[in-house]
Formats: structure tokens, sequence, C-alpha cells
């Protein structure tokens, strides 16, 4: 594992082997996402309470999933970083966070639409909202330290120790948010989930889940490009590469 | 099955639905343009680069 | 042994020579609390209802104000390479920066505390377990700041960065504490709550140096 | 003091980037008891940078630093028991007097407090023990910074511009300090723009870190 890991972690090699994959991630995603919406938006009948109202959730829920997806990915990556040394799951940690960051808006914003015909206000304090909320300020956090630190090494370390530290956190903060709404507005509540899941609204949940993780690995993966592109502007396999 | 104005229509719940995956449309492809343009400037400056110096060099 | 206790005695000794600086905690919240109510202009019973929560996040504000001269100080004059590369435990001496500073900025805001419950009409069947969440929540909540500082301390410009940082971790402790004086004030037992707090407490007690000497490293390197 | 007592300090292709550009690149030395390595550069060349690898608060981008064959990152604590560090600030603190500052390096390194007034002495702070360090001279501060060479039992001195800001007095006070630890066998990793006058003869090696003249003369 760990030869594997340096050996797929010097940069040239990781610029190479990523350009190949780059159009087949493309590609996929975006069948995938047409193929959800179309079984999602199109197929699949009105939820007899809900209505049509209750299709937002193959956008919301598989958002919600990949905030959470995204912190995980990064908090492994935080690990390699610190504990192998290897440069470039630190680049790739600096370069999840934006996208975490837009997943968790987006499940925010779709979530709040969501439950605007529901309770009839735009933000309810709704124990899954909150949580999504505080993920955000704890992206937009990972962010800013980021964005503070001028040397990327020690950008790359602080940021990885501000992960981890948020990965011990997050259970805690979502339980305490969970059980926080409960009794701050009852059971009664209906949660913000969809109804009774069978099998044709399942396939386009799935579909955009899967949807979503490819194409956050494809701009992952285009922004370490970037990353490499600016730290090794200099060195001659660039060079010569640009030529070609 | 669903025809077009059904679609659009969304059972009423239509200017919920669609502004909601207009936003997530909007937030997927910000994820993707931001990175290929600072691509495509960092090749340009790159490349640029490359310029001047064989004209140094030359 | 004494080497821990030495470096307490000289922070308390330090912290008394500009003892000035020792009430800038305590008017601080004590002004944040007359602002609210200022603001908020509410009747006696809905001030009472909300003042729990004035207490919590006005003695969360000064804590994470004066979390500043936790290390600073001694990363400007050099003594904190000096403490953290001597022959002794750094989690240790993290722990007891820590302490020296909670007795200096955290306990004279929960000393002040029963005062500014008057002001507020918060329900006095809830105090002693007011007084008490703030006795536990507090070090938790300079222990978080302290690894915020501690990856903030080499960067110029941090200025808002350290709360956006560690305000989204002080959440849990802010929910159980003032949930446990809610209840406690309306004569229900809050034991619950407070054990939970006990366990963060625990739990930031042990996770926390550890990762502060790493960062502090990382600022010091 | 037998060979095994010898304490030897490797370093093996020890590299370092700072604010994304390289300071020094395989960097091969090895130190032992009795010997002092004479760390040169101009400024920015990364002598500070490399005097906080050595100590262990910064960890290397690639290559060991080891302590009597054992990384130092493992041994951590055993090697802070080992080594005095004195960087460009004093870590003296302002409020305090000489006298209380130098009990509080006592406590630090565990040595007993009797140390403090002959130390005070050897110093020449004595008048000046007990006012406030705020009011000292920068000179006397860096005397009371350097009065932690006499009272840390640490083998190992890695010492970052020692001399800066003393008097004739006080840099041979210091340079008579260097020549005794080494003759204690003690280690010295020292950077300095002063002549140290230490002859070439007794283990001494010089490192230039300006990238063009990476030389080491062991």
């Amino acid at each position: 594992m760990l030869r594997f890991l340096h050996q797929f972690a010097s940069p040239p090699t990781f610029y190479r082997r990523s350009a190949q994959l780059l159009p087949w991630l493309a590609v996929s995603t975006l069948l995938l996402i047409l193929f959800g919406l179309y079984q999602g938006l199109w197929l699949a009948p009105p939820d007899y309470q809900q209505g049509d109202s209750y299709r937002i959730m193959f956008i919301h829920v598989p958002a919600a999933w990949m905030s959470l997806f995204i912190y995980m990915v990064m908090a492994f990556s935080a690990a390699v970083v610190l504990i192998w040394r290897i440069k470039l799951a630190g680049d790739f940690v600096i370069a999840s966070a934006p996208v975490g960051a837009s997943f968790t808006f987006l499940a925010l914003i779709t979530g709040a639409i969501w439950g605007k015909p529901m309770w009839g206000t735009w933000w309810v304090w709704d124990a899954r909202l909150t949580s999504e909320l505080i993920l955000l300020f704890i992206y937009m956090g990972i962010i800013a330290l980021n964005n503070a630190i001028e040397d990327k090494q020690l950008a790359a370390k602080a940021v990885g120790v501000f992960v981890l530290v948020g990965v011990v956190n997050i259970p805690i903060i979502h339980f305490s948010v969970e059980w926080w709404s409960t009794l701050h507005q009852g059971p009664t509540v209906t949660k913000l989930d969809g109804p009774s899941i069978h099998q044709s609204m399942l396939i386009p949940l799935l579909a955009m889940a899967l949807a979503f993780k490819l194409f956050y690995f494809l701009v992952a993966i285009m922004r370490v490009q970037n990353r490499i592109l600016s730290d090794e502007q200099n060195k001659t396999w660039l060079k010569r590469l640009l030529i070609q | 099955m669903m025809n077009i104005e059904q679609l659009i229509e969304m059972g009423g719940y239509g200017n919920y639905v669609w502004p909601a995956y207009g936003i997530g449309l909007a937030v997927l492809l910000l994820n993707i343009i931001v990175p290929l343009y600072k691509k495509q400037q960092m090749l340009k400056s790159i490349i640029e680069a490359q310029h001047r110096d064989k004209k140094n060099d030359t | 042994m004494n080497a821990y206790l030495a470096i307490l005695k000289r922070d308390l000794i330090l912290a008394n020579r500009n003892r000035s600086a020792l009430f800038n905690p305590l008017l601080f919240f004590a002004l944040l609390a007359t602002l609210f109510t200022v603001a908020t202009s509410a009747s006696t019973e809905m001030l009472s209802e909300i003042s729990s929560g004035i207490i919590w996040v006005g003695a969360l504000l000064a804590s994470l104000l004066s979390i500043d001269n936790l290390f600073r100080s001694d990363y400007e004059d050099g003594s904190l390479e000096q403490w953290l590369l001597s022959p002794n435990k750094p989690t240790f001496m993290v722990l007891m920066k820590v302490l020296s500073h909670w007795l200096v900025s955290g306990l004279p805001i929960i000393l002040i505390t029963p005062l500014l419950a008057v002001i507020l009409h918060f329900p006095m069947t809830g105090l002693n377990v007011l007084v008490l969440s703030l006795l536990i929540g507090t070090p938790v909540l300079s222990l978080v700041g302290a690894i915020g500082l501690a990856l903030t301390l080499g960067l110029r410009k941090s200025g808002m960065l350290l709360p956006l940082l560690v305000l989204p971790f002080y959440i849990p402790v802010l929910i159980f504490a003032n949930n446990a004086v809610l209840i406690s004030a309306s004569g229900g037992d809050a034991s619950a709550q407070l054990t939970m707090l006990l366990a963060m407490l625990v739990l930031a007690l042990t996770l926390t140096p550890i990762t502060v000497v790493y960062c502090l490293k990382l600022s010091l390197g | 003091m037998t060979n095994d007592q010898r304490l030897c300090l490797e370093v093996e292709q020890l590299s370092c980037a700072r604010n994304n550009k390289t300071l020094f690149e395989d960097l091969n030395f090895s130190l032992h008891s009795g010997e002092i390595m004479i760390v040169e550069g101009n400024n920015g060349s990364g002598k500070t940078t490399l005097l906080k690898l050595l100590c262990g608060l910064r960890s290397p981008d690639q290559g060991t630093i080891k302590f009597n064959h054992q990384e130092i990152d493992d041994l951590a604590r055993e090697y802070n028991d080992q080594l005095l560090y004195l960087s460009h600030k004093n870590g003296v603190k302002a409020d305090l007097t000489a006298r209380e500052n130098l009990n509080s390096f006592c406590q630090l390194y565990g040595q007993p407090a009797e140390f403090v007034d002959e130390v005070l002495v050897k110093m020449e702070l004595v008048n000046e023990a007990d006012i406030s360090c705020r009011f000292l001279s920068e000179g006397q501060n860096r005397r009371v910074a350097l009065a932690r060479l006499l009272l840390s039992p640490a083998p190992i001195w890695i010492l970052d511009e020692p001399l800066t800001a003393l008097d004739e007095a006080g840099v041979e006070l210091v340079k008579k300090l260097l020549h005794l630890k080494l003759q204690r066998e003690g280690m010295i990793i020292i950077s300095s723009h002063h002549d140290l006058n230490i002859d070439e003869g007794i283990g001494m090696q010089r490192i230039n870190l300006t990238p063009s003249l990476l030389t080491s003369v062991a």
C-alpha cells in the first residue's frame, strides 16, 4: 500500500495518469446525471402525500450525502499527509474543500426549498439543515485557514490537523443538534425524508449519488492538476509535456 | 409518463422543483468552469514563460 | 514535577503584574449582557427566558476574546519554544498554560455570573446549575480555543480566522450547557446534561494537548 | 569518555523548502561529542530553519536526523532532555526580573535554585538582578537569555546567533563558555557571523548554506 502511494504520488505520474482518467470521469458523470434526472423527474410517479415536490429529494439527499462523504475522504487524505507526509494528499485535501463546501451549500438551499411547501417558511431550524449549516461553516473555516497560510506545505499540515479535529467533532455536533432539535420543536414536524422509498425512486437516487461522487473526483483531480502546474512550473518534465 | 406541460407544471410545485435543480446545475457548472479557467491561465503563463526563456537563450 | 507548577506560578505572577488586564473579560461580559437587554428591550418574562442564553454566549465570547494571551506573549518573546523544548512533557505544559489562562480569565467570568443573573432576571432556581455548567464548560472552550490559537499563531493577518475556526466546535457545549440551565431553572433535574458536559471536558482534556503541541510546532517551525 | 558514551548526531540527505522554494538539499554530516559545527550563509539561506530542524521544532521534507542512531521524531522528549536551543528571541519575560527569569529557567531544567546567584555573578548581572527585564538594555536581556548556557545540563547546544547585541565583554564570556563546553565533551551547533576564533584543530566543521558553496569540510 505504501509503495503504491509513493509511486502514484509523484507529480509527473499523477498528472499523466489523471489526464487519461478525466475524460472517462466527465462522460460517465454526465450520463449518470441525465439518467438520474430522467428517472427521477420523468418516470417516477408522484408521491401520494407530497405530490411532485418530493422530487427535490433526488438532488437534496445526494448533495447532503456528498457533504459528509467528501469530508471523510478529506479526513483520510489528511491522515495520509500527516502520517506518510505525501505532498499530493495535501493538495487533494485542499482541492476537495471547495467542492465539499459547494455540495453542503447545495444541500442547504435545496433542503430549504423542499421544506417551503411543507413548513410554509424558507428556513426551519430542522436538525438536518442545522447540521448542514454548521458543516458549511467548518468547510469555510478550512478554506479560510488554507488561504491564510502562504507556505503550501505548512498549509497542508495545518489544514490536515484542522480536518482531523473536525472529524472528531462532527459526530458530536450532529448528535447534539439532533437532540437539541427534538426538544426544540418536538418530533411532530415531519422530517426532511422522502416517502417510503420504493424501487422506482431508489434508482434515480442512487444514480444521482454515484454521479455526484464521480463529479467530485473529477473536479478534485482537476484542481490538483492546477496545483501541480503552479508548483512545478519550471520543471523539465512539464515543459516536455507541454511541447507535445 | 408525463408530457411536457405536466413536467413544467410539476403538479403545482414547478416553481420549487425547477429552481432547486437550476441552483444545482449552477453549482455544478461553477465547480467545473473555475478549475478549467485556472488551468487555461496556468498553461498560458507557462508557455509564455517558455517563449521568453527561449528568446533570452538565443 | 515542580516544572509544571512552576510555569503555572510564573503565569499567575505575570497576570498579577498587569492586574488591570484581568478585568477586561469581566467588563466585556457585563457590557455584552447590558447590550443584549437594551437591544432587545424585552419584557422581564422574555428576558428571564433568554437570560441563560445571553450569559452563556457572553461567557463564550469573553473566553474567545481572551484566548489570545494564552500563547501570544510567550510566542512573541520566545519563551514558548523554550518550554516546548524543555525536558518536560509538552502536553502537560500546554495543560498548565490552559489552566493558568482559565484561572485568569475563565474563573472571574463565573464569579460575576450571579450578579449578571440578577440584572437579567434569571430564574434563581437554576443558578447553581448555571454556575456548575460554566465551571465544566468554560475549560472546554479554553482547550478548543487553544487549538485554534496554536494554528493561527504564526499568521500575521489572522483577525477573524480564530473565531471562525473555533466557534463551530463550541456549539455542542453551548447546547448541553444551556439546556441543563433551562431544565434546572424550571425545576427539573439536569444531571444528564451535566454529565454530557463532563464527557466533553474529559474528551477535550485528553485530545487537545497533543494537537496543540503539534500545531505549536507548526507555527514555530 | 568511552566511545559508547560519545553522543552523535547524524544528518542524511536532509532537504528543506520554505515558502515553496528549496533552501537546501541533500545535506549530510555527522557530529560527535566535543565537536562544534558552524553554520554559515547569508541571510535567508536557511540557517535558522536548519537549526530548527536539528532541534526537532520542524520536521524535514526529506532526509533523516538521527541522535545516537535513533530518529529524533521518535525520541521526541528524550531528545529534548539532551538539548538546549537558543534562538534570536531571548525567551525572557519582560515583566519578570532577571532573578525571577533565571529561577523559572532552573525550574524548567529541574536544576536547584542555588545556581541562580552564582550564574548572576558570572553573567555580570548582579546589580540588575532585581530590576524588571523591561528596563534592561538589549545586551543585558541577551545575557539573561544566555544564562541558560550555565543553567542547563543539556549536552547539546543549538545556538542561533548567540553573540548578537552583546558587548566585547559579553562576546568574550560566551566564547569562553563555548571552549569550556567543548572541553567537557559537549556538542555545539552554532550559527554566527562573528569569528569564534576556535582553532581549526579540534573537531570543527563548517557548513555554508549559500546555494552555490554548499560544501561540508569535516
